[in-house]
C-alpha cells in the first residue's frame, strides 16, 4: 500500500553516521593507499553523499514504484509507444547467469550460445523487415535512426554522391529530423495532405538529385497506413535516393507486409514496443536496424556471423561506419525481443498485428462518435481523435481530457502528437487488453467529454498532485536537491 | 497465445461495433501487391515451458562470470550488485512504465530522477545531470557535440589516446558525418602529458576529452590537462569511472566542464555490454545545451512540492531537428538501479569498495608481476585494473588457455593499440577474493613454466 | 550492521527520554545471575558480499534438479512454476505483510485467501477450503483430529498403507498422545481394495483416509473406499494430488467429507521439502469444525464488498484450549502462489498439465519396463509416478550411481515398504522432455548391462 | 500505482475460451488416456476454473498487493510478531538454485551444502538457547510447541510417568493451551500478579506432580522479563515437571540471557520473528526447537547429523516421537534463518535485542504520558499500553485508535492481546526502525488520543473500506465466490 506519510526525499531521510552498506577488511595484505595515489588524484574529502539504513532504502524505493501508472497496473493507451503486455517470462529468462552474468570481453568460443540467440534473431528481424542487413547495435529507435542514416551517408561517400537532404514528412517523430540534422543532414518537412498521407506534390516539389533519404513512417504517425508509400520509394530512387521507414508502428504490420517488399531501404525496430522489452520508466529500449544489400557493407561493426557451427563477431568489414554504441549494444532488451519472437512464432506475431489492429478499430468506432477521427473511420494500431470542436464549444483540452482520465484509472493517450492535429489525441490499446478494458475506457471517454469544463480544467482530482507548474520550472530550473533549503 | 484476450465471440462482436464482416477488412488500407503472401519464415510458437528449456540450454552454453573467476574489465566490471537493488527495480511499477510525460501519474519515476541527478552531482562534483543517456560511448560522443555548441568550435575534438578505444571510434563516427577533426593524443608510458595534450590543442578546439582512470586502468593528471583545455578556450571533459570516486577526487573538483561516464559498475549487470547507463553531468551554465531527459522540481496547483519533466525545449520532440540530440528512449531503469545502489552504499559503502578494488588489484599486479613471464606495463598509479606484459607475447594463446581454465584472465589490447600487442588489461573488483588472484597466480605460473618448456 | 538505524546521537536522546544512562541498565531487569556473561559462540558477522561468497559455495554443494534430470516424487514434484508466480508473489507488499488482523489495510491478502479458497473448491468440487495448512502431512492428521470432533469418535482413525508413509507417521504420532488407535490398511498389488477397508471399518472409526493418486502413483476406486467409510459412519478423507485433477474425477465428486493436499505442484519450489501448502477443504456442514483461517465477504459501513477473517471463534487465539486447532501462522504466501498458478494455468494448462505428465510418464514406464533388469512392479492404473521393480534388487546402488550420471532416477522404496525393497518411484512430471527420457532409459539400460556382468 | 477502478475478483475477469497458457504437445508417442485410466478415475467434466489472460493475471494480483500494508512500506509495530525488516539478500540467498531446487528425497551426497547449512544452523540454535537438544521439523511456532510438548510426553512415558496436566500463565498466548490440548494434556491457567508477573501463590497452588509441563512466555506478552522464571523452575523441576518456553520474544534477548540458562527444558524459535523471516501474509514461518539433554531422544526425526566431513540425516533414534511435518521442514524458511544469523554474528544479534529494547523503551516513554502503561516505566522490546482510561472518559477504544492510525500510515499495534489487560494496545517497534519513525508514530498516537470520539469511531477515514461487518460475516459466512450472484 502507498504510504502518502512517505513524501521525502532520500536525501532527507539521510543522518550522519547511519550509513548503509559497510564491506569487509581486505583479505589480502593491505598496502598504503597514499603511498600508491598521487595527491593529485586522492580525495580528501568524504563524498556528500547520504547515509541511509536498508530499510528506508527499501521503503522509500518502494513507495516511490507506488506512485507510477505502469502496464503492469493500468490501461497505458500512450499512442506510438505501444505499451503492451510486457511478459514475466521474458524477464525471467533475460536474467539467466549466461545471458545476465557475462562480460562484453569473453571470447566468442566462451559465448556460443548467447551469439546463437543473437544471429538467430538477426535472421528474425531481416525476415520481418524483408530487409537482407541486419545490426543489433543501436541503443534505442532514435539512434537506429542515427546509424542508418550514418550508413546511407557513407554508402553515398562511398559512391563519391554528395547529398545534403533528408526528407521527413510533417507528421514524423521529433527523432527523425533530429537524427538527420546529427548525421549532417538538412532536414525539409513535406506536407502531409488532409487524408493524412504525404502530399505528393509537395514531396515532389522538394525531390531533387541532392536527396539522400526520405524518412517515411508507415503506418504512420495517424495510425494510417500510407498506400502511397511504393510510389513514393520508386521516386525516391530514381532519383538516387534512400527510403528509411520509421518502425516504430511495426507491430501493425507483423506479417502482414514488409518495408522491404513496400520499397524500404532501411528501418530500425523499437524491441521496447513492437516486441513488448518493458520501457522502464523511460528506457531501455534497443534500436536494431536492417538495410538493404547495398547499404550492408557500411552498417556498424560487429555483426554476428556463422562460420558452420561457430558463431563469432564479424570486425572485419572495411566498409563499415565503425561504432555508435559501445560493447554488442543493448543485449538484455535484444534477449527479450527474441524471447518474444520465439514466443508467438510466426502465425501469433501476425495476429498480434490482428490483434492491435482489431483492437484499435473497435475503440475508434467507440469513440469516434463523441471525439471525431478526422482521418476516417478505419485505422491500424492506432488512431488520432481530436478534442478540437469539444474546445471550441465549451474551452476543453485535449490535456483537460487526459488529466481527467487519470482520475479513472487509466493512463492518458499521448497528445499534441503528431502536430498535424490540432487537440489531438493519439490512442493505441495494443493486442493485449480486452474487450471489457476498452469498453470501460471508451465509456469513460464518453463520460468525461460530457463533465463540465470547470471540472476538467482542474483534473486530475484524485492523484496526489495536480497540474504541476511547468513553466517555472522551466523558467528558473531546480534540478538538483540541495542541503539548505536550496531544493 | 497466453497475451491475448479476444475470444471468438468478442471478435464478432468488435467487428459488429467496427461495421466489419473479417479481421483480414481491416487490413485493406495495405495495397494487396505490397502484401506479404505467406507465412513468416521464423520458427514456430513455443510455450513458456519449451521457451524456458530452450533459452536456459542457450544460457548455459555461455560461460558466466558465475562458472568462471573474472578479471575483465575496459569499462565492464564485474561489481557485487546489492540484493536490494534487483529487488526494487524489479517492481512492475518502475520498468512496466514509460517516460513521465503525465507528472500526475509518474511522480515515482520523476522522483526518482531528480534524485539520480543529484545524486551523480554528488558523486562528481559536478552542478547539474541529466537523466541518463544511453551508455558510456555515446556519452562522449554527446559532450563533443555538445562543447562544439557550447564553444561555436566545430572543427576540431582532441581526446587522449587513453580514452576507451570503443569510445573513441564512437566519437570518430558521431564526428564523420559533420566534418570535425578528430585528434588523438599519443599516449607515453600508458598516460598522456598535459604537454602532449597542449600541442594538439589549439582556439579551434571545441573540447579535450580524456578518462579517469583511463582505458589503462593508469591516473591522469587531469587537473593539468583540463588546465591545458582552458587556456586553450576549450570546454574540459572527463570520462570517468563512478566506483573509482570512492576514493578518488571528483571531476568537478579537477576542474571538468562535462564530465560523462559508463555508470555500469553502479548497480547494473554485465550482460555482454548492455543495456547500460550513461552518466553526463556538467557546470550549470551549459544545461540548456545538454542532451537527454531532465527531471525538475516545482509545486502543483496545491502549492506542493513535486517534479516534472523539464527544460524540454532542448528536445527532439519540441525541438525536431534544432534539438540538442535526437535521444528520447534513454536508459531511465538504470538510472533507477544507480541510485538504489548509491543509496544503499551510501558514501561508506563506496568508500569500502573503492578501498577493496584497490587492495585487491594491486595484491594481483605484485602476484602477477612477480612471475617471470609478466610484469607490469608501465609504472603509473591505479586503481583497480592495470596493463600486463606478457614476455612470450602469446597473449591471445594465454587468454583462451586460461578462459577454458576458468580464468577470465584479461583483455587482449591488440585489437586497439597494437603496439602493445603483447599486453593484456586486468580487472580486480571488490568480488574478487584473494585465493581467487591466489589461482589466477598460480594458473599464470603454470602457463609461464608451460612457455618456457615450449619455447625451449 | 546494516539494518540499524540509530547513531550515537540517537542513543543518547533516546537514553535521555527514557531517563536511562545506558543500553545495559535497560536490561537491568534480567537478573545478573542469569545472564550470559559471554558473547555468543558463534562466527563472526559477514557482510552481502561476503555472505554471498559464502551462501552461494555451500549451494553449489547441492546438485539442483537443473544440473540433473529430476524423475523424483512422492509428495514434491518439479512441475513447471510459471514466472508469473514469482514476479508477483514477490512483491514486498504480500510477503512482508502478516495475518491480516487490520481488514482496511489487508484487503489485497483477503481478497486473495478468499479467491484462494474459491480456487480450492474449484479444483477440488469441494464446499469450503480454509487458508491453508503447513503441509500435506500435517494436514492429514488435522483431517483425523476434525473427523474425531465431527463424529465424536475418538478410537480409531484407518488409513490405508498406500497413504504417503510420512503422512502416516504424522499421523501416528499426532494420535500417540491421544490414545487413538492408526489402523493400518495393507495394500494389495498397489492399491488397497474396498474390501480391505471395509474389513477394518467399524462403528468406532472416526475416517477413512486414503490418498488419490496413493503414494505408489496408482489410483485407487476411491468412491468405492468412500462408499465403505459413509456406511460404517466414518468420514472419508483424501489426500490428493492437485496437478492430478487437471484429468481424475475430483474429491468432491467421488464422495470426500473432507480433502486434504500437498499443494507444493501448484506454483511452489521443491526447497528440498518446504515451505509447503496444506491443502484443507470440507464439506459446508463441518466449516464449524474446521482448523486454520478462513476469510470471509461482508460489507463495510459504506456497504461495499469486502473480506475479513471469519469464524475466529473456532481458532486459538480466541478460543485456547478449545481452539480446533493451534495453527496460527500457516501458509500463506504459498496459497497466494497456488492462486497465482491456477489462474494463470486456467483449466486449459491444468489439464494440458496433467495429460502431458501422464503422456511422459507412460512412455518412461513402458520403456524402462522394456529393459531386462527392470518392471512395473504391478498393473495398476497412473497418472504421473509408477514402480518400478528392479530384478537385481540393488535398488540403492543404483540410484547412487544415477545421480552421479546426473539422474535423478528415482525414489527407493525400502525405507518405509521392506516388502518393496526392490523397487524404486519414478515420477515424471510435463517439464521431461523425450530426449530426457530416453536418455535415462539408456542410463538404465546400461546399468542393466553392468549389472547383469557383474552378478554374472 | 493501485488501481482503483479494479474491485473485481479473478473470477469476474474470467472469459469462456479466453485461457492463458497452453502447454505444447507431447513430444512423447502419446497413447489413449481412456484406454488407461479408468472411467472411475477420469474426470467427466471441464474444471470450472476462471479463464484470464497473462496480462490481467498480472494487474490482478498486483493491484491486490496494493492493497496491504506491509513491512516494505509501513511501520509495522504488531506487538508479539516482530515485524522486522525482511532483508533482500537473504530473499535473493534463499532461492539459490542449490537451495530452492533440490528435491527432499536426493541422496544426502549430493546434498552436502544445505545439509551443512542445516547442521551448522542447528548448532547455533542450540548456542542461542542454551539447549543441547534441536529439531528443526516443526513448521510454524505453535507446531513447536506441539512437537516439544509431545517430546515431553514421550519422555514421561518412557519414565512411565503419567502427567496430566500443562499450566499456562494467562497472559500466554492461545497457541500454548491449544497445543497442550493436541497433545493430550489439560490445561490450567495460572493467574498473573499486578505486576504483570506469573502469580506465584497460584502457581504453586496447581504444582503437583501430575504437572508435566509450564509453559512460559519470557519476556512474556506484556514485555517484561519474569526474574521469578528460575525460581518457577526449580520448583517444577522439584515435581518432576518441565519447563517450556514460548521463544517468540526472542528478539529481546539474543546473547543477553539463555532459556537453558534460566530454567528452560525446552523451546521453540520463530525465525519469521526473531530472524526475520518474512511473515509472507500469515506465513510461512517455521518453528525449530531446542531441548536439554534429557529430551533429546525423543525429538522428531530426522536431525542432522555429521560424521567426519560428511554430513546425513539421522533416522535412527529409536525413541523419537516420530515426525510432525513431512520431509524435513520449511527449509526456505531456516535458510534466511541462517543468512540473517551470519549476517549479525555474536555482537550483531547482541546488538538487535539493545536496539529492540532501547527502542521499545523510547517509545515507552513517549507513549506513558498519554496511553498508561501498567506494568511501569522500562519493558523489553515491547510494552502494553491501555485506552481504557479514555473508553471510560469518552467511549474511546484501543480498536478506535488502532483503526484510526490505519490513516496516518502507521499499522496498528496488536489489539486485545495479552488479555489481562483492558482495552490494551500491545507495541513491539522492533529495532529496525528510526527514531525518526518512533518519534512521528508518538506524536500521530498523542493527536489521535485528542481527537474526537465521534471521528474515532468512524476510524479509518481515508482507506478504501471501513469496518467490515465481522459479525455478519461469521453468521452467514460466505467463504467462496459463487457464479451466480451468490457471492
Ligand atoms: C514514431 C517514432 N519514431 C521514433 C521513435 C524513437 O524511438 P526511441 O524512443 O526508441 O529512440 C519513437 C519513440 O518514441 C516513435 O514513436
Ligand atoms: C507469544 C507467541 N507464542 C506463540 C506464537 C505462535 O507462533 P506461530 O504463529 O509461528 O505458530 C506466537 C505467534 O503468533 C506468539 O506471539
Amino acid at each position: 500500500m502507498r504510504n502518502l506519510q512517505a513524501s521525502k526525499l532520500i536525501f532527507e531521510l539521510s543522518k550522519k553516521g547511519r550509513g548503509s552498506v559497510r564491506l569487509p577488511a581486505a583479505d589480502v595484505p593491505e598496502t598504503d593507499v597514499r603511498q600508491h595515489l598521487p595527491a593529485y588524484a586522492l580525495a580528501d574529502k568524504e563524498l556528500p553523499m547520504p547515509e541511509v539504513a536498508e530499510p528506508d532504502v527499501i521503503r522509500h524505493f518502494t513507495n516511490l514504484s507506488t506512485m507510477n501508472m505502469s502496464v503492469d497496473t493500468h490501461f497505458y493507451p500512450l499512442g506510438s509507444c505501444t505499451m503492451k503486455y510486457n511478459s514475466k517470462r521474458n524477464e525471467r529468462l533475460a536474467s539467466l547467469p549466461g545471458f545476465l552474468n557475462v562480460h562484453p570481453y569473453q571470447s566468442e568460443k566462451s559465448m556460443q550460445g548467447l551469439l546463437q540467440l543473437l544471429f538467430e534473431l538477426q535472421e528474425y528481424l531481416c525476415e520481418i523487415s524483408g530487409l537482407p542487413g541486419v545490426s543489433l547495435q543501436p541503443a534505442a529507435g532514435a539512434q537506429g535512426e542515427l546509424a542508418a542514416l550514418m550508413t546511407a551517408a557513407a554508402y553515398f561517400r562511398s559512391k563519391g554522391d554528395k547529398r545534403t537532404k533528408v526528407l521527413t514528412p510533417d507528421s514524423a517523430h521529433g527523432t527523425n529530423p533530429a537524427s538527420a540534422q546529427m548525421a549532417g543532414f538538412n532536414t525539409v518537412t513535406i506536407k502531409s495532405n488532409q487524408d493524412g498521407f504525404v502530399d505528393m506534390e509537395h514531396f515532389r516539389a522538394n525531390l531533387s538529385d541532392d536527396v539522400a533519404v526520405f524518412m517515411i513512417t508507415n503506418p504512420n504517425t495517424l495510425g494510417l497506413f500510407d498506400k502511397q508509400v511504393h510510389q513514393i520509394a520508386e521516386e525516391v530512387h530514381q532519383v538516387g535516393g534512400l527510403i528509411y521507414l520509421d518502425g516504430a508502428n511495426m507491430n501493425a504490420i507483423l506479417g502482414i507486409t514488409r518495408p522491404g517488399d513496400f520499397g524500404a531501404d532501411m528501418m530500425h525496430y523499437n524491441p521496447h514496443k513492437t516486441f513488448s522489452g518493458p520501457h522502464g520508466g523511460g528506457g531501455p529500449g534497443a534500436g536494431p536496424i536492417c538495410v538493404s544489400q547495398e547499404l550492408e557493407p557500411f552498417l556498424p561493426s560487429p555483426v554476428v556471423a556463422k562460420d558452420g557451427d561457430h558463431y563469432y563477431l564479424d570486425y572485419d568489414r572495411p566498409q563499415s561506419i565503425g561504432r555508435v554504441r559501445s560493447f554488442f549494444g543493448n543485449v538484455g532488451v535484444l534477449v527479450r525481443a527474441y524471447a518474444y519472437i520465439r514466443t508467438h512464432g510466426p502465425d501469433g506475431l501476425k495476429k498480434v498485428s490482428e490483434h492491435a489492429v482489431l483492437n484499435a478499430n473497435y475503440l475508434l468506432s467507440k469513440v469516434k462518435h463523441f471525439l471525431p477521427v478526422p482521418h476516417g473511420d478505419r485505422c491500424m494500431h492506432e488512431f488520432v481523435c481530436t478534442a478540437s470542436t469539444l474546445k471550441k464549444e465549451k474551452g476543453v483540452t485535449a490535456m483537460d481530457i487526459a488529466k481527467r482520465l487519470l482520475d479513472f484509472g487509466f493512463h492518458a493517450p499521448t497528445v499534441y502528437f503528431p502536430l498535424v492535429v490540432p487537440e489531438c489525441m493519439m490512442i493505441e490499446p495494443t493486442e493485449t487488453e480486452s474487450k471489457e478494458t476498452l469498453d470501460a475506457f471508451a465509456q469513460m471517454l464518453f463520460k468525461i467529454t460530457d463533465e463540465s469544463a470547470e471540472l476538467l480544467h482542474e483534473a486530475p482530482h484524485t492523484t496526489t498532485i495536480r497540474r504541476p507548474d511547468e513553466v517555472t520550472a522551466a523558467r528558473e530550473p531546480i534540478v538538483k536537491w540541495q542541503p539548505t533549503g536550496g531544493a | 497465445m497466453p497475451y491475448f484476450f479476444n475470444t471468438e465471440d468478442d471478435i464478432q462482436a468488435m467487428l459488429d461495433s467496427i461495421g466489419a464482416a473479417s479481421i483480414a477488412e481491416l487490413f485493406e488500407q495495405v495495397p494487396e501487391s505490397l502484401r506479404l503472401n505467406r507465412p513468416l519464415n521464423l520458427p514456430a510458437a513455443m510455450g513458456e515451458l519449451e521457451l524456458t528449456q530452450h533459452m536456459t540450454g542457450l544460457s548455459n552454453r555461455n560461460q558466466s562470470a558465475g562458472d568462471s573467476i573474472c578479471f575483465l574489465g575496459g569499462g565492464s566490471y564485474d561489481h557485487f550488485i546489492p540484493a536490494v537493488v534487483d529487488a526494487l527495480a524489479s517492481r512492475g511499477e518502475f520498468y512496466t512504465s514509460y517516460t513521465p510525460y503525465q507528472p500526475e501519474v509518474s511522480q515515482g519515476n520523476l522522483q526518482a530522477m531528480f534524485e539520480y541527478q543529484t545524486l551523480i552531482c554528488q558523486l562528481t562534483g559536478m552542478d547539474v545531470s541529466n537523466a541518463s543517456l544511453y551508455d558510456g560511448g555515446s556519452a562522449v560522443a554527446e559532450a563533443a557535440l555538445m562543447s562544439m555548441t557550447v564553444t561555436k568550435r566545430h572543427d576540431k575534438i582532441v581526446v587522449a589516446s587513453t580514452l576507451h578505444p570503443e569510445f573513441r571510434q564512437i566519437l570518430a563516427t558521431y564526428l564523420a558525418c559533420l566534418g570535425t577533426e578528430l585528434v588523438v593524443v599519443e599516449s607515453e608510458n600508458g598516460i598522456v602529458t598535459p604537454q602532449a595534450v597542449a600541442q594538439a590543442t589549439d582556439d579551434k578546439t571545441a573540447c579535450v576529452i580524456v578518462q579517469y582512470p583511463n582505458f589503462f586502468g593508469a591516473i591522469e593528471d587531469a587537473a593539468a590537462i583540463g588546465k591545458v583545455a582552458r587556456e586553450a578556450g576549450a570546454l574540459f571533459v572527463m570520462s570517468f569511472d563512478p566506483i573509482s570516486l570512492g576514493l578518488l577526487k571528483r571531476p568537478g573538483d579537477l576542474g571538468a566542464d562535462i564530465a560523462v561516464a559508463e555508470g555500469q559498475g553502479l548497480g547494473t549487470p554485465m550482460s555482454f555490454g548492455g543495456p547500460y547507463l550513461g552518466i553526463m553531468a556538467c557546470k550549470e551554465q551549459f544545461v540548456r545545451r545538454m542532451p537527454g531527459r531532465i527531471a525538475g522540481q516545482t509545486k502543483d496547483a496545491r502549492g506542493r512540492r513535486c517534479w516534472v519533466l523539464t527544460l524540454q525545449t532542448r528536445e527532439q520532440h519540441i525541438r525536431r531537428d534544432k534539438a540538442t540530440s535526437n535521444i528520447c528512449t534513454n536508459q531511465g531503469l538504470f538510472a533507477l538501479r544507480a541510485s538504489i545502489y548509491l543509496s544503499v552504499m551510501g558514501p561508506h559503502g563506496l568508500r569500502d569498495a573503492a578501498h577493496l578494488c584497490f587492495q585487491k588489484a594491486h595484491y594481483a599486479a605484485q602476484q602477477i608481476a612477480a612471475l617471470d613471464r609478466f610484469q607490469l606495463a608501465w609504472n603509473q598509479p591505479f586503481l583497480k585494473e592495470f596493463v600486463v606484459q606478457d614476455q612470450s607475447g602469446q597473449v591471445q594463446e594465454l587468454l583462451d588457455d586460461a578462459t577454458e581454465h576458468g580464468y577470465l584472465a584479461g583483455v587482449s589490447l591488440a585489437p586497439w593499440y597494437p603496439e602493445l600487442a603483447d599486453c593484456f588489461l586486468v580487472a580486480v573488483t571488490e568480488r574478487r577474493t584473494k585465493d581467487q588472484i591466489d589461482s589466477l597466480t598460480q594458473y599464470l605460473a603454470q602457463a609461464s613454466k608451460l612457455e618456457t618448456v615450449s619455447h625451449a
